[in-house]
């Protein structure tokens, strides 16, 4: 089975926006990416932490050293900032030994540049692996810390369940993210705010501004709108091949596309 | 020292009630070994001492929900090392011994074939992922991988979009019926409609570059997408309610009727 | 210099497959699928020991430091190796169903792995009941329009929950009410299901199209290459 | 609140005690074991058109050229709850039906395994035999490379069936040239496995259908495939394999769970009800309270 025309020419359309406005913005062109609101929960729940004096929590779920997993990495530099910035204590427990040493990195970097890096406990960035043991490992912790905010980012897979649901009996504030949406449902009943799907890759180019991130997602964008205009173009031929038949004997956009 | 002396007492009142059950499974469990084992043999005694073990580790996994304890932690790992140990076990016989080895040293008749030593090349690449220094090398093989992921990814996309029955073309969905001589609008339709409003609407709401200040069709779409999408979630909260349910069902079930067999 | 490598092995990688998706049939490019698919395959399943070495390492390390709960991880070593050994042993020896080797196999899978595998899984359905009752709230007008979907996806799968409005289904042959019929939990849910819910998903699987597909062209091209991921990959 | 102040009797239906909930649950899910409980369910239409479409495989085999059904078994224990009852059912119908079958996976070496006992206990309930009725392959760690060339040639990659007697030689598959000779791939996985079948062998092979076995959680998301006939059919957990099972006529363990299902679900729904009462109730209270103070 090879490519047809029309899916040659929808690769044309779909590959040209990303790679250009990925060059473009390397180049530095302003990239505008609307503000994602599970951005702003995060500074409140921070917020709401120094008010209470109590640790935070970050967990990077499942997530092993794939893009869902650095993207989760690429957040929690944000929030380490924060809880630098306020002198509270950033507990993260880790699933993949692969994403370990990066996630300490990140953290210590992060306390670094807000020059409390006497702050940082190494021990605090905690391996923990097995889907199971890591959900009872990450509920202790909540339990024992009494911590006030909770921060779930990453590839959550059935333990998203214990996870967020333990977090909301301790009353910490939640903020989650995850972009398989098999999980939102769940991070919607027990978060404050939840960070669905697309959303997910959106609130870490906001974050980072990453030139590749931002031109990928204006890209995408292009991509989408493809699609809906193909889609409205598709169901107004429909009516017109039925309204008028004579005129539109049959549904164009649907020839075009079987090319 | 009122909650030591509480605590204390709890925890003689748990041990009494877990050595009274434990006898009572041991004793259930020994006496049906021994009546299949009349009755069957030696491979009924195994057979129901296999069902009696199973039974403890399932009941001592469900202690979990009453207390974390050290059986279930002891079990987990169990189960880890047994599901690694299989896994590995079956790459050799299943992948590589069929597919490589035998064609390296040329069982079943067919003449050894040294080339297929070339392939150890890059496949011990993968281990450099285990050495400090040159990681990178196992860098290459997983790179390599992701690249033909990539390419293949494409083929992926664009197959499921647009292949004669895709996700784009299968998006036509009639608006009016025309049917002798005579245009309507039924509820196949209203259905029609209602289905490329909602996937509109949700599509609009992962729009991250346009300006909702600019273009107000915009925010109503995407206010509106995360309302359906909600009601996307609520069917996934309900069917989930129903799966995770079976898995506990069916643990009842071995329980019942293979174990106790009522 | 290594990245170079590494940029141009990731680019011919994916360059065979994309030229044999996009030029067509007659070009020849697809004859040598069946070959190298059976050498990708032994490369890749190279990887197997991966697992188990970094398995060994971590729990050798936790026994010899005695750390809390070594016992645990003598389990989990014991359990890998007897797993491994009887497998292979059940191969090497062509056991058939009546064996020895083969009983014990049994006992290890049906009486160890599936029952521990399948009860840790099924916590779940608790912790599922504990969710809905503790942390699902009426919160806002989202929370009340999940719950309703979630609430009539939930009667329509059961049996009694269809046993409710079964009662309407003879008003299906009515001329005027034969609408009515279509209100019960069963075809209401399915309608939630096709419709809203199945719209909605096509949704978000366009969303994810493009984006795995703009994934691929960034791996592909290593467009990576000058973001914070190159530098941590 | 101290401790001598009377708890309102909301704040109570919001605080019941954990371990009361999961006794309930143990309770209720245990009831229909020793009471019946009514089990009839309508037949939704994604289980409607697999039914049909085994049910068209046979008749068509009873002419035309046979067509086999292939079993993808890309389930593991941890999931066996939903996927075995699912294809218990299928087997179950097709050995009823004469279809003939090949079990294999491409991602999980448990699956085919736990199938196979499922295939041989009903083999012995209508006497099929293996290697003449149905072919288990096992278990292939196949990446995308390979399995494109295992659709467009089946023999390719497999070498032998999972006992070790070389592919050629088992009586069944000398009719089964390639994949071509498939008109159904029933796929059940615990995740989204189906992907491959229907991204890649089905734009390949017109004539291949897709239906899939999933475990509920999994379900709604194959809606838009369902919508756009790239699956024809779908059991969705458990529910889904008891309407198969009724379809059957049969009793199966999906049938019996669903006595429990009824009653666990009622009891969730009681329970959001409960803590949905206490949580406004105990809202309102705050608001006069905050009312009163200001």
């Amino acid at each position: 089975m090879h490519a047809s025309y029309s899916m040659l020419v929808l690769l044309f359309i779909f590959s040209v926006p990303i790679v250009y406005f990925i060059l473009a913005a390397r180049k530095g062109k302003q990239i505008y990416i609307r503000p994602i609101a599970g951005l702003a929960a995060i500074d409140e729940a921070i917020g709401r932490a120094t008010e209470m004096g109590r640790p935070v929590l970050y967990s990077t779920g499942l997530s092993g050293l794939d893009i869902v997993g650095l993207c989760s990495v690429a957040i929690l530099s944000h929030v380490a900032k924060l809880t630098a910035k306020y002198d509270l204590r950033l507990i993260v427990p880790v699933n993949s030994y692969l994403l370990y040493p990066v996630v300490e990195e990140s953290v210590r970097e992060a306390y670094a540049d807000e020059g409390k890096l006497d702050l940082f406990r190494a021990d605090d960035i905690v391996y923990v692996p097995g889907q199971f043991p890591y959900a009872a490992a990450s509920v202790g912790i909540m339990h024992r810390e009494k911590v006030a905010a909770n921060f779930f980012f990453g590839y959550f897979a059935a333990e998203s369940l214990i996870l967020a649901e333990a977090g909301s009996q301790v009353g910490a504030i939640q903020v989650a993210g995850a972009e398989d949406i098999l999980q939102i449902p769940f991070f919607i009943t027990t978060c404050d705010y939840v960070i669905i799907g697309e959303e997910y890759y959106a609130a870490t180019a906001y974050l980072t501004r990453e030139p590749t991130m931002l031109g990928s997602l204006v890209g995408q964008d292009m991509g989408k709108l493809t699609i809906t205009i193909l889609v409205i173009l598709l169901t107004l031929f429909g009516i017109l091949s039925v309204a008028f038949p004579n005129t539109f004997y049959s549904n164009w956009i649907i020839e075009l596309l079987r090319l | 020292m009122e909650t030591s002396e509480l605590l204390k007492r709890r925890a003689r009142i748990e041990l009494i009630v877990v050595l009274i059950l434990g006898t009572a499974i041991c004793v259930y469990i020994a006496a049906d070994c021994i009546r299949y084992g009349v009755k069957e043999g030696f491979d009924g005694f195994l057979n129901r001492l296999g069902v009696g073990i199973a039974a403890i580790c399932t009941l001592l996994i469900y202690s979990f929900l009453y207390r974390e304890n050290p059986f279930y932690r002891l079990l987990e790992h169990i189960l880890i090392g047994l599901s690694v140990g299989y896994s590995t076990g079956v790459v050799w016989t299943e992948l590589l011994k069929p597919n490589w080895f035998d064609k390296l040293v040329g069982a079943e008749g067919r003449i050894p074939n040294l080339l297929w030593l070339l392939v150890l090349v890059p496949g011990v690449l993968w281990y450099f992922q285990l050495s400090r220094k040159n990681v990178w090398l196992s860098r290459i093989l997983i790179m390599f991988f992701m690249g033909t992921g990539a390419g293949l990814g494409f083929r992926g996309v664009f197959q499921n979009l647009l292949a004669e029955r895709g996700q784009i073309t299968q998006s036509f969905k009639s608006i009016l019926t025309y049917s002798g001589g005579s245009v309507s609008f039924t509820w196949f339709n209203f259905d029609n409609l209602l289905f490329i409003v909602i996937m509109l609407c949700v599509l609009s709401y992962f729009f991250f570059s346009f300006r909702h200040e600019k273009n107000p069709v915009l925010r109503g779409s995407s206010r509106l997408g995360r309302y359906f999408l909600m009601i996307c979630f609520g069917t996934i909260f309900g069917t989930t309610v129903q799966g995770r349910m079976s898995l506990f069902i069916d643990r009842l079930t071995f329980l019942f009727h293979d174990w106790l067999g009522l | 210099m290594r990245r170079y490598i590494i940029i141009w092995l990731t680019f011919i990688g994916g360059l065979y497959y994309f030229l044999e998706f996009v030029l067509p049939a007659e070009s020849r490019m697809s004859d040598a699928v069946t070959e190298i698919g059976k050498v990708t395959l032994v490369i890749g399943g190279c990887s197997f020991l991966l697992g188990v070495i970094n398995l060994m390492r971590m729990h050798t390390a936790r026994i010899a430091l005695k750390r809390p709960g070594w016992y645990n991880s003598v389990a989990l070593i014991v359990a890998l190796f007897a797993m491994l050994i009887v497998h292979l042993w059940k191969f090497y020896a062509n056991a058939q169903p009546g064996d020895a080797i083969d009983k014990v196999y049994d006992l290890l899978w049906n009486y160890l792995r599936v029952p521990i595998d399948s009860t840790i899984f099924s916590l779940l359905a608790f912790y599922i009941v504990s969710a809905a009752y503790r942390s699902f709230r009426i919160k806002s007008g989202e929370a009340a329009i999940m719950m309703l979907a979630a609430l009539i996806v939930m009667l329509g799968q059961i049996p009694l929950g269809q046993k409710i409005t079964l009662w309407l289904k003879s008003l299906e042959t009515d001329p005027q009410l034969w609408w009515v019929s279509r209100l019960r939990f069963d075809t209401v849910r399915e309608w939630l299901m096709a419709v809203w819910n199945g719209a909605a998903q096509r949704g978000i699987l366009f969303g994810a199209l493009i984006g795995s597909m703009a994934l691929s062209l960034r791996i592909w091209l290593s467009l990576e290459r000058g973001s914070f991921f190159d530098k941590r990959l | 609140m101290t401790e001598n102040e009377k708890v309102p009797w909301y704040e109570v239906l919001q605080r019941i005690d954990r371990r009361i909930i999961y006794l309930i649950v143990l309770a209720l899910c245990s009831v229909p074991f020793f009471i019946p409980i009514p089990v009839a369910m309508e037949v939704s239409p994604p289980v409607q058109s697999l039914f049909d479409k085994i049910e068209q495989i046979a008749e068509q085999n009873k002419s035309g050229k046979e067509q086999f059904v292939l079993l993808a078994m890309d389930w593991s224990p941890s999931v066996k709850a939903e996927n075995e009852p699912q294809t218990a059912a299928i087997i179950e119908h097709m050995f009823r039906k004469n279809v003939r079958f090949i079990i294999l996976s491409f991602y999980l070496p448990e699956g085919p395994r736990m199938t196979e006992t499922l295939a041989e206990e009903l083999a012995k309930k209508y006497d099929k035999r293996y290697g003449v009725d149905w072919v288990n392959i096992g278990y292939k760690q196949v990446d995308l490379p390979a399995y494109l060339s295992f659709i467009r040639d089946m023999y390719s990659i497999i070498e032998k069936d999972y006992r070790g007697t070389p592919i050629r030689d088992v009586p069944m598959m000398k009719k089964v040239g390639s994949l071509r000779d498939v008109s159904l791939v029933f796929e059940a996985t615990g995740s989204a496995g189906y992907g491959i079948w229907v991204i890649y062998a089905q734009p390949e092979i017109r004539t291949l259908e897709v239906g899939v076995g999933v475990t509920a959680i999994v379900g709604p998301s194959i809606r838009p495939f369902i919508d756009s006939r790239q699956i024809i059919g779908m059991l969705e957990g458990l529910s889904g394999a008891a309407q198969y099972e009724q379809l059957l006529k049969t009793r199966g363990n999906a049938t019996r769970g669903m006595g429990s299902q009824n009653l666990a679900h009622l009891w969730i729904i009681v329970t959001m009800a409960l803590g949905n009462i206490g949580y406004f109730l105990s809202k309102r209270r705050e608001r006069n309270r905050k009312k009163e103070v200001a």
